[in-house]
């Protein structure tokens, strides 16, 4: 159900494992490293996690989107390591027999990701410093 | 007793160390915090970390016991 | 922008369409033919479209959620013919810098393209009967 | 004058064509719907249609010109 990974998330693999005859909607989100933040020019990010404490917030996190929204299948991966501008830092899919269902779960899974996963970033500005965000 | 520490982010460049183990007389995650923040000048306030003890997110208050290993998690960030 | 597609949906290649340096953030709709609908057993969908118009008014719509959003980039494919169950009827990509412009410009495309975009699907049902949806 | 439709889903079905070209004195949209009701036994009422004359979306009480292409938009279902 949830992955870290040092090299490029692979969509195309992650989301054949979400298939099934009762979906009817899937939603991905995929956050990408963007050039810049807060005003300033970033010119890569360098991710770091805790591969165990993640798995368990994850699967509670997968739990609870399920509970809330009725989504059927919850499938999220996180890269690890050094990013380029452009790459894929997370990918999150959730599938349910409807669109609602789909959309809330999606976006409920980002969001407690985003607030609970032990994951950090380290972001490389243009001016060759460097920043923990939010430490 | 002794208790392992895992490091992670910013601790782990200001420990420059991913992990350590210590003799301490901290009974709480706290106090090994505090501990810590004198040894390795961490900039974190512990108001701001979350904590694990043996791969389970515990309050700072926790006791500690000998051979516990301790994850001190800063402000995350990840998406 | 938008394209109609007698043959399988290629989301790797709708989703290359819309990468750019200061997107942070991809929500993807795909909306997939299920095995039933209100209760009752599907075996597949036809689906037929006016190109013309749904060209038009889909321009419209990115249009739309582009001023309502700030999103950066709208992709749209709708299948059109005979479709089994499990396979992709219609795929939308919304790029922003951040997420929550693009779950609600990704929302509001799908959402509105359900209402306005002349495409109409019959269904086929396990006792052979078929139907037009909402006629 | 002479007008063009292009029949789509349920309408196609009961049409039995994809289009037509046809003489007609209707003077709108809805009157030239009425008369095809008439002549291919249309059962989706005129008030759950759209239409649309040359490409645009237009009322049912728009205007007829010669020459005009007509499509009638059932009610749609895509997604």
């Amino acid at each position: 159900m949830f992955e870290l990974s040092e090299r490029p998330l692979d969509g195309v693999k992650l989301r054949a494992t979400l298939t099934e005859p009762a979906a009817g909607a899937l939603v991905i989100f995929e956050g990408w490293v963007r050039n810049e933040n807060e005003g300033r020019p970033v010119t890569g990010l360098f991710y770091e996690a805790e591969p165990k404490l993640c798995a368990s917030e994850m699967e509670k996190i997968a739990g609870e989107a399920k509970a809330k929204f009725g989504v059927l299948g919850v499938r999220v991966a996180h890269r690890v390591g050094q990013l380029a501008i452009g790459e894929m830092a997370v990918w999150v899919g959730v599938t349910a027999g409807h669109r609602d269902a789909a959309f809330a779960g999606c976006r409920y899974v980002i969001d407690e990701l985003k607030k609970r996963l032990p994951v950090w970033k380290k972001e490389h500005y243009a001016d060759q410093t460097t920043r923990w965000v939010g430490m | 007793m002794k208790i392992t520490i895992h490091y992670f982010a910013m601790l782990r460049e200001q420990a420059r160390r991913d992990e350590e183990s210590r003799e301490t007389n901290a009974t709480t995650v706290a106090e090994l915090y505090a501990e810590l923040t004198q040894a390795h000048g961490f900039t974190i306030p512990a108001g701001n970390l979350r904590a694990a003890v043996n791969d389970a997110f515990v309050k700072m208050d926790a006791p500690l016991r000998d051979g516990d290993v301790v994850t001190f998690i800063p402000p995350v960030a990840g998406g």
